[in-house]
């Protein structure tokens, strides 16, 4: 069975998407079990398919069993390997942290919400696994389709951002369609190993260099990259605070990954970071995106928009690394896309629990909080600090690896950057516990004549058991990937980046 | 040297880690004050446990994961490590006693919080001690940092809110902005972040990288307040005054002293900083800190306040006699360590009774407070003489050593800086003194009768008071453990 | 606004066209895109699948991963709109409409209030006044069985001719979806209700990749037809063309079904009401 | 001038492509009615499967059905230059439903805000937004 992994880690969630539809119809509470059997499904072959990557090295897997170029097929290296089990396990522990905010705000169809999400994670796993241009655009599509419309699902103005996201998601991937037909045009070929053979020979025709240019607009338009992040804030803080915490730490981060999938593997280094000399605008543009993101996130008082603007900045990283071009810096890009989709999960989930609990999303109606949501609020220290980069969390080994790549590379400016948006990450979420530590409900607090939707204090409590669980272990998990950084990088990422980068 | 494996260094840091849990589910005062005790203690005796085998010149380490390749969480207790872990773990247990009197004298809110975070700190106190490379040291740096905010901004109210942002601005901010690169660099440059007594750097890197290093190193440990990033220290002073008595006296500020001394002594080596010349910069910057904090410490009413710049002023002696780089001065820079722990600490426990006993804060308001508590005083009397460097008090010995230091380098300046710099710290010192014992009776506030403060609250200071006279007669160990230390570092 | 508009379409046209003078001709047998992988597509589909349409022979099979994920595109869709827009509570209305169906006159029934006995006769609408046009519905009732027999003509026939799950599936759909104009939505619900529906479109998909994964199971790869051979009593080639069929069938289904059901929440926004 | 217009006939289809890319570019950008923008999305996913079309085309070859494929009379040897390219055709097949499914969701959405703000016109929802 262990040969059909890479096949299997797509089936199961897929026929779990229709399972859980067709089991809601019967009746809606089986909707999430069907669901959660489904995502430790694939959360459990992920780790297999690792195993296995860790163990014989690169996995092929034929579907409908004709070979590449004429058939689809999956190509998984320690790269995709590493990432979808990183996709994999934050769509689990997220699915069963936000169960009961789900079944609270989706009471009247959850059917229909689950079968969203499972199918939102098979696109997202599917990204990551294939290795065919095209077959990419079209789990890009079921991705971002049920995004679009799990994050519409949300109050106030989500219909709007939803539709705001749905033009720059439609035309991010219409761009990257249109580069991949432009690749096609001049190889004829859709599969990227097959491409990367037969496209060096191609490198001085404007349709390659055209394709370049369009497949990376494309890509940074999705994972949103300043300054093409105006959907971004809107779309993520508006969102359902269960998709939130789903899709704000994976979109973006599986964005990433095909970026570097697409700029490794199918155009090459060689082209990617030689011919092509937009490294170092690139690298400048990183810059501008996390120094701008971070002072977006300064200038919020609402938790969960700080958090997005936050990612807005976190991308920058993992853009700026990877277009350092050197080996460290790639290797931090990778690490982070691991650590950054566990962070962003865990200050997402926390938000989401204490938004439940509060009934705002204000930074000051969170007086107090340390008292009556101990618990919680220690994970969010955690994951704070994580996303400031303090040892030993996971979030202090990326940035190592980002700025040491910076450094041998010369980018004195992205040193900066990274080490401004360290300091203004202090400053964010001192801000936050700053409050939470001092000030005390008071007794008009939650009044409704005091203008914000804040509850009684005598209501808020520390998040049920349900929630605290997966929250905790994420905690947990921010400490392990911190301390076996060095590990994943010499046992995984090495072996992820080509041998020609140094 | 000799190595020893053992798992005791990572024993020692974790005690009182364990024992948070415990603190904080007690649910009697007793109890939790009880745990509090025994992590304190049960941490010294592991520390001193590992006494005898280092003054056999055997350093014990223990490597506990791999973090990057090449770079781990490790341990390594040398002779300097353990003095200063001797020192902090020693501390705590009296500052424990203390912090019993002091909080229950005030009945403070929120005591379990402030015994759960000591206890953290002092595991992050220790584990800087004990650090085998500069990446642990960091890690435990910012442990400490983080663990101490609670601590500053306890009282909760808008003083404190400003004091924890600018506690943690300075210490933090510095940190990230100027340590991590600095270390990152040291890190691509090397390959290597082992702290080694001829230091990494030599040879793998010209003379304007390592100065610019240099600078971003002393600077970025901001937690030994070298100007100009002293003023968090002051402002700090609004925590409970246990807290300022360990933490801001000794352990935290020493943390940031020890973090430079061992950057300098084990990432640069001081053969390298002799041939570039580079001690008389760090010479000139630590000089100026010395008297300017004592100028300023002159002008302060506010007896905390007071005490905090003579610790800006004081820890700058720890810099400078390594700065020497000679054996005599860096022997005394880290005796000062140990001197200047006892002696400073008991003069924040007097601050403390003082204030327990009857809530007065200022200088000015304690005249003749030396009659109505005459054993806190006396107490205060020998510290304020082991600060300013006098006989019968252990300061005298630091201070000799820096003196023999400064002539063995044949710099007289330093010379002149240190021996100005103790009538500085007499001159601010005495006057409270005199006031508290002899002024006139009619000018004195305070009835004839003596009250003191709650035993709790009396004993601590008048135990470290004694036993900073004691260190002068018998400044075993620590005396051995700094010429050790010295030798190895400076290659006598 | 406009101008910042203007500003991007220039410079995306003027990429664009930058690479345009690299580009083979039009139509030109000899460019590489004709030169590479279809080559094979069209020599060999026919003995490797028996599928003379070489467009269908490589969406459903060697390319068939493609179209189940294309499949669970549209009924991602599908569910996405029931998710927005579908409104689960109603407002109890004080009163209710009936109309009489043969008279077209209407009642309105207070709270409380009983129909007649025989309440075949009579049927709930939501506004005093619904178009009731004989013409178009009788016109309609004629033409929709031709429809739905062209429908599955397309879906049958794709292996021959243009056609295929996806274009049959959209005219059967379309097929409801006129019934459902010329009536009104509620007519259309006692044809295939909403349930009905979902049902359809989730089973639709299933099939597809229950046989992806009954290939799976049979020893081969995911969508591997060929192991389907000994199910179907045939050799490897047929099976393939016989799977090819099923998935076919499949994706009929699901298209039809989401297609409605697309049209039941659109038109209704999600009320499911007379509609429009 | 002669070799630049049968440059500029040879590829016309291109230069259509890329025509509608920036109408439907525009019309997201600049218009304000939400419906046009979703039209303008719409003619841009178009433009992409002019494209591909376009790269499949063989002038004056036969449709991708091979002739004769029925029964057993079938088995004669089939050139790939008789045909025209496939596989464009069944990409675009599927970006066709993708952007009638995109198409579907963005109306729903369209249909929700509507029902939110009573109006499709940005600048109208953006004064309704201010003023709650």
């Amino acid at each position: 069975m262990s040969a059909h992994y890479p096949g299997l880690i797509i089936v199961i969630p897929l026929v779990a998407a229709f399972l859980v539809l067709i089991g809601s119809l019967l009746n809606k509470r089986l909707a999430f079990p069907l669901a959660a059997l489904a995502l430790l499904g694939s959360l459990l072959t992920s780790i297999g398919l690792m195993i296995r990557v860790m163990r014989v090295g690169v996995v092929e897997y034929h579907l409908a069993g004709w070979a590449p170029p004429v058939g689809i097929a999956y190509r998984v290296d320690h790269l995709n390997a590493l990432v979808l089990v990183a996709v994999a396990s934050v769509a689990f522990i997220n699915l069963l942290g936000t169960r009961p905010l789900v079944a609270d705000l989706f009471e009247d169809r959850l059917g229909p919400f689950y079968t969203l999400y499972v199918l939102l994670v098979t696109g997202l796993l599917g990204i990551v696994v294939t290795g065919d241009a095209f077959n990419l655009y079209v789990l890009l599509e079921i991705a971002a389709l049920t995004g679009y419309a799990l994050v519409g699902m949300g109050e106030g103005r989500a219909p709007l951002a939803s539709l705001n996201y749905i033009f720059m998601g439609t035309v991010g991937a219409s761009f990257y369609l249109l580069g991949i037909g432009y690749l096609y045009l001049v190889t004829g070929t859709l599969n990227m190993a097959d491409l990367a053979v037969r496209l060096p020979a191609l490198y001085p025709s404007k349709v390659v260099v055209s394709a370049f240019v369009i497949c990376l607009a494309g890509l940074c338009l999705k994972m949103g990259f300043f300054p093409l992040h105006a959907w971004l804030p809107n779309a993520y803080s508006h969102a359902p605070d269960p998709v939130s915490s789903l899709v704000a730490p994976l979109m973006t981060k599986v964005m990433v990954y095909v970026m570097v999938r697409i700029m490794l593997f199918v155009f090459t280094p060689a082209f990617a970071f030689d011919l092509m000399t937009i490294s170092g605008p690139m690298v400048w543009l990183a810059v501008v995106a996390i120094v701008a993101g971070s002072f977006l996130a300064l200038s919020t008082r609402r938790l969960k928009r700080m958090l997005t603007y936050i990612v807005v900045a976190e991308v920058g990283y993992m853009v700026g690394g990877f277009w350092l071009g050197n080996r460290l810096g790639i290797s931090g890009a990778i690490l982070h896309i691991i650590n950054d989709a566990v962070m962003t999960l865990c200050v997402f989930l926390t938000a989401a629990a204490i938004m439940a609990r509060t009934g705002s999303d204000r930074i000051d109606d969170m007086q107090g909080l340390f008292k009556k949501m101990p618990v919680t609020m220690a994970v969010f220290v955690i994951a704070g600090l994580s996303i400031i980069g303090v040892p030993p969390t996971c979030g202090f080994f990326s940035k190592w690896y980002l700025i040491s790549g910076a450094l041998a590379a010369g980018q004195y400016g992205f040193v900066g950057a990274l080490l401004l948006s360290s300091l203004v990450n202090l400053v964010l979420f001192f801000r936050i516990f700053e409050i939470a530590y001092f000030e005390p409900f008071d007794a008009h607090h939650g009044d409704p004549s005091a203008g914000h939707g804040g509850r009684v204090l005598s209501e808020v409590q520390e998040a049920p058991l349900e929630t605290l669980a997966p929250l905790v272990a994420t905690a947990a998990l921010l400490f392990a990937l911190g301390i076996y950084a060095g590990d994943i990088v010499s046992l995984i990422i090495d072996h992820a980046i080509p041998v020609g980068i140094l | 040297m000799d190595t020893l494996i053992s798992i005791k260094p990572l024993l020692a840091i974790l005690v009182s880690l364990l024992a948070v849990p415990l603190i904080a589910t007690s649910r009697s005062p007793n109890v939790r004050e009880g745990w509090t005790f025994l992590a304190a203690i049960v941490k010294f005796a592991i520390v001193a446990s590992m006494l005898p085998a280092v003054m056999n010149g055997v350093e014990i380490s223990y490597k506990l994961v791999e973090v990057l390749p090449g770079l781990s969480i490790a341990f390594r207790v040398d002779a300097f490590g353990m003095l200063f872990a001797l020192v902090a773990s020693f501390l705590w247990i009296i500052t424990s006693a203390y912090s019993i009197g002091y909080m229950r004298g005030l009945d403070e809110h929120a005591q379990t919080r402030y015994f759960c975070f000591f206890a953290v700190s002092l595991s992050a106190a220790v584990g800087v001690a004990f650090s085998a490379n500069l990446l642990t040291m960091y890690l435990f740096y910012e442990m400490l940092s983080l663990a101490t905010y609670p601590l500053v901004t306890h009282h909760q109210d808008q003083e404190a809110r400003t004091s924890g942002r600018k506690y943690l601005l300075y210490t933090v901010g510095a940190s990230i902005g100027l340590v991590l690169p600095a270390m990152l660099m040291t890190y691509l440059l090397t390959g290597n972040l082992d702290f080694s007594p001829q230091g990494v750097l030599s040879g793998n890197a010209s003379g304007g990288t390592v100065a610019i290093l240099l600078f971003m190193f002393v600077f970025g440990f901001a937690k030994a307040a070298i100007m100009p990033l002293h003023s968090w220290l002051p402002a700090a002073m609004v925590a409970p005054t246990p807290v300022s008595a360990l933490l801001h006296a000794v352990a935290v500020v020493k943390v940031g002293v020890f973090s430079i001394v061992r950057v300098i002594t084990g990432i640069f080596g001081t053969e390298l900083l002799q041939t570039l010349g580079l001690s008389t910069p760090l010479l000139f910057v630590a000089a100026t800190t010395i008297l300017v904090g004592s100028f300023i410490a002159l002008s302060q009413d506010n007896l905390k306040r007071m005490l905090a710049f003579s610790t800006i002023a004081q820890l700058s002696y720890i810099v400078l006699g390594t700065a020497l780089l000679t054996p005599k001065g860096v022997t005394g820079g880290m005796l000062h360590i140990a001197m200047h722990a006892f002696g400073k600490i008991t003069l924040f426990f007097c601050a403390g009774a003082i204030f327990v006993a009857t809530g007065k804060k200022n200088i000015s308001e304690m005249a003749g407070i030396g009659r109505r508590m005459p054993f806190t005083m006396m107490a205060f009397f020998f510290g304020a003489l082991s600060i300013i460097g006098m006989p019968p008090c252990g300061g005298f010995l630091s201070k000799w050593y820096l003196v023999l230091g400064a002539l063995e380098a044949d710099k007289i300046a330093v010379l002149v800086v240190l021996l100005f710099s103790s009538l500085l710290n007499a001159a601010y010192f005495m006057p409270v003194v005199y006031r508290a014992f002899f002024c006139p009776p009619e000018e004195a506030l305070f009835e004839a009768r003596v009250q003191e403060a709650p035993f709790f609250c009396v004993a601590p200071p008048v135990i470290t008071a004694l036993i900073s006279i004691g260190l002068l007669i018998y400044p075993q160990p620590f005396m051995q453990l700094a010429s050790m230390a010295a030798a190895k570092f400076t290659g006598f | 606004m406009k101008a910042f508009a203007l500003l991007t379409v220039l410079v995306l046209g003027g990429l664009l066209f930058y690479a345009t003078p690299d580009f083979p001709p039009w139509g030109d047998p000899e460019s590489p895109a004709s030169l590479h992988v279809s080559p094979y597509y069209i020599e060999h589909s026919m003995e490797d699948t028996a599928v003379p349409n070489i467009v269908t022979a490589v969406l459903a099979d060697y390319r068939g991963y493609d179209t189940m994920f294309e499949t669970s595109v549209i009924f991602s869709a599908g569910i996405a709109c029931l998710f927005l827009l579908r409104v689960y509570r109603r407002k109890s209305d004080k009163t209710r409409l009936y109309r009489h169906v043969h008279t077209g006159v209407t009642l309105r029934i207070a709270k409380g209030g009983k129909l007649p006995e025989n309440t075949d006769e009579f049927e709930r609408i939501d506004s005093l006044w619904v178009p009731y046009d004989l013409i178009i519905k009788v016109c309609s009732r004629l033409i929709v069985p031709f429809v739905q027999l062209f429908a599955l003509y397309v879906i049958a026939h794709g292996h021959h001719s243009p056609g295929g799950g996806f274009q049959g599936g959209v005219i059967f759909g379309a097929a409801i979806i006129l019934y459902a104009i010329s009536n009104d939505l509620r007519r259309a619900f006692r044809r295939l209700n909403e349930r009905a529906a979902l049902l359809a479109s989730a089973v639709g998909v299933l099939i597809y990749v229950g046989t992806g994964l009954l290939c799976l199971l049979l020893g081969g790869n995911f969508l591997d037809y060929s192991q389907l051979a000994a199910l179907l009593h045939t050799n490897a080639i047929m099976a393939r063309s016989h799977g090819i069929l099923i998935v076919e069938i499949g994706v009929g289904l699901a298209v039809m079904a989401v297609m409605v059901s697309l049209y039941y929440n659109l038109s209704s926004a999600g009320r499911h009401d007379e509609g429009l | 001038m002669d070799s630049l217009l049968t440059n500029f006939l040879a590829k016309y289809n291109y230069w259509v492509y890329i025509g509608l890319v920036m109408i439907g570019m525009y019309a997201m950008i600049a218009k304000r009615n939400l419906v046009k923008k979703i039209i303008g999305m719409n003619i841009v996913q178009t433009a992409v499967i002019l494209f591909y079309v376009s790269i499949g085309a063989k002038k004056g070859k036969m449709l991708p059905i091979i002739a004769h494929g029925h029964g057993d009379s079938g088995h004669q040897a089939v050139h790939a230059i008789d045909y025209i390219n496939p596989l464009p055709h069944v990409l675009m097949l599927t970006a066709i439903v993708v952007s009638v499914a995109t198409l579907g969701v963005a109306l729903a959405l369209a249909i929700k805000i509507y029902r939110r703000y009573g109006t499709l016109e940005e600048n109208e929802i953006a004064a309704r937004i201010n003023e709650q």
